[in-house]
């Protein structure tokens, strides 16, 4: 049996980033959507690492699937960084359950059972020691157009928090909530220069990239035996200060 | 024919339908029957909507579409494979078998078997029986089974009576030892003398494929069809299936020292929702034991029938602590017919699945 | 009960008179599919489920052995 | 009911639950686990567990014996 870190959102923007920095030292299950991204990162870091194919909108099929991989492989997690994410920009007077459906199964449902298969002791034992869901200042912050993205980070939150006590003291569980930053998911956005401009005029030290916010997932990823669980961590360049 | 075993189970199935679906109503102008006496045998037989493949896909391709699932999404190990079984009537060629070419497309081991098996209706529970001797072994602990066929393309467009019913599929289904020591026996007889009241005249060496035998006809009953095509004589099958299929289920239950009432469900080949009612009659048990929507849904598609009626009804099912008693039965192209007892619960996976050919 | 049989068998082929063959399959009133459209429509007017191994074309030549054969399952 | 003793040995992080075991010996027997179990026997028998019922509850098969009471 061998230890693996759970990374979901793998094959792009902070997801990616976090996979190719914790690659050279640990043992990563590469989750993503699309087989040809995943196999393209096996070709990049290697073979030691595992890749799971897994369309996190059938949230139905998540427990079977990931219980029967792990199972498979002898896999067992002690961490998990859910990157896994989708946003769009939506009035909220065009908002319907349907639309905003889908962005929580993404988002948020599909966590869930996640992190339900990581504390299975059946499946993964007691293994599982930290968690670290990468959320969004959406989720303390009200921006136009974010209420489906809002509510489901700030649903990821809400549930963080609880999940904290419940699974302490083994395991510790916080969140990452970072500020605009350039990602393929972010990318309509950031190719209009009235945004970006708008952007860097409300962002104290500017826009971010997406390097300050994997420097703090890894710092919490690597830490061992920490005291610090339930909190959420902005990484913002002051924007909500 | 009655064989034995002991410690066998099946611990994963996909089906895999190309996404394409096509409508009986859709087709009614290639035929050249009125469209009125056409419908009139939508619900009777069942002509409602099936599957067809892309052209360029082949039955091999939809098994390695679902093997790859079970790889990537499920972590099969590709090289815990000591077997590989492909059984269809459109392979890719003659030459070489297609399971060698799957072997090299799935990444499987040098120290593996590959078999091809030429057959249809039955071929599902022939498959499980060779799995099944292959298990008994010792070196041979996990065989893949892969049913596939493109049935589309071998029965005219212009066949009012065959085309509708017909679909494109394959599937896949992992068999292991296991400590299970319930006896799980196979029933399977053939007769060979009848063997051509199914057949596809030409493309083999009795009569090669020309230009000749690819010429539709009127065969006098308004259907066109080419010596291509699958032809057979209904009414003759349709006896043959009538009288034999329901003394096996009562051989078979007798064997097992069951009665129908223990059996949860009747997984049979689906030929047509006709011929299915009227068996389910005749072997005298609920039509709600015996699911019979495969053929409006997808298609009959030879032996990947029974694996898609598994997958497509009865997945919670099969999923869950409960354990089900299946009673599975092909019957047709052989002619042979076949069957057997399962005892399943707590299956790994049990999964239906379309076949997307751009992978994102 | 011979006016239900004819009945069905007009929906089927309002085209022939029934009355006048005594051979429906062999003369070419009905094809096979019009067999199982027929035996589904008996089935649903008489209650009843017609065995497949007798749907044979000597069941089936006429209105009286028609009728012969489904009293076998009226008893 | 082989599955409740899956499903409690899973809710109490250990290899395996018989019947007759005591619960309170078991380092993870506390209210979130009772609640776990409850909504296990609620979704799969469709029997609701009262605080009540648990009172007198000492072991797997006393459990048992409340749902079959129920059922």
């Amino acid at each position: 049996m061998k230890f693996y870190t759970l990374i979901t959102g793998a094959t792009s923007g902070i997801g990616l980033k976090t996979v190719l920095e914790l690659s050279p030292k640990h043992n990563l299950l590469v989750v993503g959507r699309s087989k040809k991204k995943l196999e393209h990162l096996k070709k990049s870091i290697g073979d030691e690492h595992l890749y799971f194919y897994c369309d996190l909108l059938d949230v139905d099929n998540i427990e079977n699937n990931l219980s029967l991989y792990l199972k498979n492989n002898n896999a067992l997690i002690n961490k998990f960084i859910s990157c896994a994410g989708v946003d769009q920009n939506t009035p909220a007077k065009s908002l319907n359950s349907r639309s905003v459906n889908e962005m929580m199964k993404i988002n948020f449902y599909s966590v869930i059972e996640i992190v339900s298969v990581l504390m299975k002791f059946s499946v993964n034992k007691a293994s599982l020691k930290n968690i670290i869901f990468v959320s969004s200042i959406s989720s303390i912050r009200g921006f136009k157009g974010k209420g489906a993205y809002s509510a489901s980070k700030g649903a990821l939150d809400s549930y963080m928090r609880v999940i904290s006590k419940e699974f302490a003291p083994r395991v510790v569980v916080n969140s990452v909530l970072p500020g605009a930053v350039h990602t393929p998911m972010s990318e309509s956005t950031f190719q209009n220069a009235d945004i970006v401009s708008h952007l860097n005029n409300i962002y104290p030290m500017g826009v971010g990239s997406v390097d300050k916010v994997v420097d703090c997932i890894k710092f919490y990823h690597d830490l061992e035996n920490s005291w610090i669980t339930g909190q959420q961590f902005v990484v913002d360049g002051g924007l909500t200060s | 024919m009655n064989l034995s075993f002991k410690g066998k189970k099946i611990t994963d199935i996909v089906s895999v339908v190309p996404e394409n679906v096509s409508r009986f109503v859709d087709e009614l102008h290639q035929y050249s029957f009125p469209v009125e006496k056409s419908l009139k045998l939508k619900d009777i037989m069942g002509f409602n909507e099936h599957r067809v493949a892309p052209e360029d896909v082949t039955a091999a391709d939809m098994c390695e579409f679902g093997f790859n699932y079970l790889v990537d999404s499920k972590g099969l190990n590709p090289a815990s494979i000591d077997a590989l079984i492909f059984i269809s009537h459109t392979p890719d060629h003659f030459v070489p078998p297609t399971s060698s070419i799957l072997h090299g497309k799935l990444g499987l081991k040098e120290d593996c078997l590959c078999f091809d098996i030429n057959h249809g209706c039955a071929g599902f529970i022939v498959g499980l029986q060779q799995a099944f001797m292959l298990l008994e072994n010792v070196g041979i602990n996990r065989v893949a089974l892969l049913n596939g066929d493109t049935l589309s393309r071998k029965v005219s467009k212009k066949d009012r009576n065959s085309y509708p019913v017909v679909g494109d599929a394959g599937s896949v289904a992992i068999i292991e030892n296991s400590s299970d020591t319930n006896p799980i026996n196979v029933f399977t007889k053939n007769r060979g003398k009848d063997s051509l009241v199914l057949k596809i005249p030409a493309g083999g060496s009795r009569m090669p494929s020309t230009h000749e035998t690819s010429i539709l006809k009127d065969i006098g009953d308004g259907n066109f069809r080419s010596l291509d095509n699958l032809e057979m004589e209904g009414a003759s099958v349709f006896a043959f299936v009538q009288s034999e299929v329901p003394k096996m289920v009562d051989e078979i239950l007798k064997t097992e020292g069951l009665n129908k009432d223990d059996i949860d469900f009747f997984v049979l080949h689906q030929p047509n929702r006709f011929m299915l009612e009227k068996l389910a009659d005749k072997i005298g048990v609920s039509r709600n034991k015996v699911p019979n929507n495969i053929v409006e849904n997808f298609g009959n598609s030879n032996s990947v029938t029974i694996p898609i009626n598994i997958t497509f009804n009865l997945k919670n099912i099969l999923t869950s602590n409960r354990s089900t008693k299946l009673l599975l039965a092909g019957f047709g192209v052989g002619l042979t017919w076949s069957g057997l007892v399962l005892d399943i619960n707590n299956i790994n996976t049990c999964e239906l699945i379309e076949f997307k050919k751009e992978i994102k | 009960m011979k006016k239900r049989i004819e009945q069905k068998l007009i929906s089927i082929r309002p085209e022939f008179d029934f009355l006048k063959s005594d051979s429906f399959i062999d003369e070419g009133l009905l094809d096979s599919f019009d067999l199982i459209t027929l035996v589904s429509l008996l089935d649903e007017e008489f209650n009843i489920s017609i065995d497949g191994i007798d749907m044979t074309p000597e069941n089936f030549s006429n209105i009286s052995t028609i009728e012969l054969m489904l009293k076998k399952y009226m008893d | 009911m082989k599955e409740l003793n899956i499903e409690l040995a899973d809710i109490l992080e250990v290899e395996s639950v018989t019947d007759d075991e005591i619960l309170n010996s078991f380092e993870n027997w506390d209210s979130l686990s009772i609640l776990s179990l409850t909504a296990f026997v609620d979704k799969n028998y469709n029997i609701q567990i009262s605080n009540d019922d648990l009172s007198d509850v000492k072991t797997l098969a006393d459990i048992k014996n409340i749902i079959a009471m129920k059922n």
